[in-house]
Parts: C-alpha cells; structure tokens; sequence
C-alpha cells in the first residue's frame, strides 16, 4: 500500500485523483465518499473551518481502520483517504475516502465503516466560524 | 523525568503553542498531566470528562502512567471528516 | 431535477463531472458508486464489453429509484446516475451513481439502494466478450 | 392492429434489426407475442420463462393484451450497471 492512499494536504481535494488510485480493474465497484462543509450547523450560518490533525497518529488510525476493512471484508482490493487541513470555506470537501471490491455491497460497507471510524478514532479537529464572528471546537 | 506534550485545537490554543515540555515526577500518568494543564489554563477543564491520551501515537487509559522520553497528545474530542 | 442528472452516453464517464452534479453545501456527504469492467469473469478474461439500453423507459426507471430516494431518504440531496452505453474495455466506468444528503448513513443507504434497483429494473444489457472469441449476454 | 414491436439484446440480434411492426388480432397478449418471436427464431426460447414486458415504458404482466398502437419492448434479463 502506497504512501499516497492515505494523506493529508493543505490543497483542495480531488475526487479524480482519489478515485484513479482506489480503482483496479479487479475491483468492479469503486465506493466513494465525501465529506464537505456544510453551509448551517445548528440553524447557524457557517463561514469557514479551520481543520488540524496529529498526522503521525492519524496516519496510524487509517492504517488500522485499512487493516481492520481487509479482515472484515476480504476482497477489498484498494482503500485510498485523502484528508484536507487548515481552513476551508463552505462547500469544499473535507475528505474523501474510496474503496474497491469485486462486491459492491462489500465497497458500501467499508466505505461506510471506515469513515465511521475515522469520525470517532483519528485525532483531527475542526474549529467552526460562523458568519456572526463566533467560533468554537466542533464535538463529535 | 521530561515529557514531550504536543498541543492541538484547544490545548494549543490554551497555551499559544504547539509543544510543551515538562519535567514530571516518575510515575505520573496522562490524567494528572491533563489536571496540571487544566490548573494552569482553566478554559481546559471543560474537556476532563472527555478528553483521550495519544502516548506515542497509541490510544491509552487515563491511568496510565509516562515514562521519560514519551510522546503525550491530548486529544479532545475529535470531529474529522 | 434537471435532465442532465440522469444520462447514458457514449463518452467515456466522469467522476469529476458526476460528483459535481450531485454537491450542493446542504449536503455534507456525497456517496458515489462506480462500476467498472472487471478483467475477469468466472474466471474467464474480459476482452471487452458491449452495453445497449432501451433509454427512454430506463430513464424512467431511473426517475422512479429517484422518487422512491427521496420518499424514504426525505434529506435527500441531489441524485445523479450516468450510464455509458457502447464498447467498454477492461477498467472503463460502465456507471457512475452519486448521491447527496446531509447525513452520511441515508446518502451510503440510498446510493447503494439505487444502484441494485437499477441492476434489478433498468432495462440495459451487455454482452461479454471474451479473450479466447466467445460472447454471451450477460444474465442478472 | 398494429403493434410495434422494440428489439434489444439477443432479440435484436435474432432478427438482424431494431423494430418490428406485426399486425396481429385483438386481444394478443405480451406472452403470446414472446412465443409468435420464440416460433420464428428458436434462439429465443432460452428467455420464455424469464423474458420480461414493457408495454409503452412500463413492465406490465405477462398476460396483459396488447391495443393498436402500443410500443412493446421484450426485455430478456437485464444486466446494466
């Protein structure tokens, strides 16, 4: 498993690129998922986001969330998540996990576990602003 | 014993930086850090209840004590994706 | 819902452009599905496929899956399912499926209901070529 | 009446063309249409028992009568996706 399946990068993400690597003509269904920021949190107006990780940990939780997809689910062929740090406005995409498998219901169900697990497990955190000035940690 | 603690979210913004390095007694362990912390900057407590220790980029239990050289990550609670 | 969010073509497809479609800031997850052709069938190698549809009742069937998406995922986002038709080789995209909702798990559930109802429902066919010379429709 | 008559698949293949347009009497109905195909082009009885119908865009029974005008498709197992 290249470097590149699991990154983080300050630059805008790209759905082309995290595709193109998840996909092997073994796989005949390719599962994709991206989070963006969403325009409201709470009835709140967002404006922009500022992301931070502890990449090295993170690193290490996406390869166990790896690990533990291709035990679970034996014919994954590749698990490719792209992370975006610092600040992002409404509408851009926060992350974008793929996953190959000859199985499509296999592909949904690791596609789904594994950004179930990096929401609970990886250390990245997220500082929501709003349009009225306030800001504050994002829970959960 | 020097512990190495990387700050992050609000822990960095507490102490308006990204690392500390501490001089502890042997056998502390990551709850008393985080008490320490939170004596020094009181917006801190808000995350005791929550609040989860990256030694040496593994999870561990609150109880755990450090050891000289070790990497302590505070992770409040975490919101990736 | 504009016309161009369900579609078959002859042109090669586009993650990009799919995923484009369905993003909208009032969705923070967009779940898309590719399906492409595998190298191997039952343990025969693929030469290349041939895909026809009868397009105006499959895009009825399309329009249908799309209702039934919005009735049981009321948070439903945007629906977009391209469709290529023609001769596919091994690793080409045969159908791109994207769907947006503001809660991850109904935009995973709804994704993956759509592109089984559109393998049980859409009146589109292939035929398998083989490398050894042999073809067949493919059933189911 | 008219009836026209969609081919797709192993049924366009069978008779080298897209479209039929057969005159039959009142009251045919889809199946009886399919095994009028299967007679002529034996190929075609692979799909009897599993041929769906959809009668102007919509999968309709098999034993719904077809009326002058309609567009019928006969729709072999489909494989899409």
């Amino acid at each position: 498993m290249g470097a590149e399946h699991f990154c983080f990068t300050s630059e805008p993400l790209s759905i082309e690129r995290t595709y193109a690597l998840a996909a092997d003509p073994a796989s005949g269904a390719v599962v994709t998922m991206v989070g963006t920021v969403r325009a409201n949190t709470q009835g709140r107006a967002v404006a922009f986001l500022d992301y931070e990780a502890f990449e090295p940990m993170a690193l290490e939780v996406f390869a166990r969330i790896s690990r533990h997809i291709h035990e679970c689910w034996p014919a994954t062929g590749k698990i490719v998540i792209h992370h975006r740090l610092g600040r992002l406005t409404v509408g851009e995409a926060s992350v974008i996990i793929a996953v190959g498998n000859a199985h499509r219901a296999d592909a949904f169900a690791a596609c789904q576990y594994a950004i179930d697990a990096l929401k609970l497990e990886a250390p990245i955190w997220k500082k929501e602003h709003w349009a009225d000035g306030d800001s504050d940690w994002v829970v959960g | 014993m020097k512990i190495e603690i990387k700050l992050f979210a609000s822990y960095r913004e507490a102490f308006a930086r990204d690392e500390l390095v501490l001089e502890l007694p042997e056998g502390t362990t990551c709850a008393q850090i985080q008490r320490h912390l939170a004596g020094e900057r009181p917006q801190l407590a808000r995350w005791e209840a929550v609040v989860r220790y990256g030694l040496n980029r593994r999870f561990v239990a609150p109880d755990t004590p450090v050891a000289d050289g070790d990497e302590l990550v505070l992770i409040p609670p975490v919101s990736g994706g």
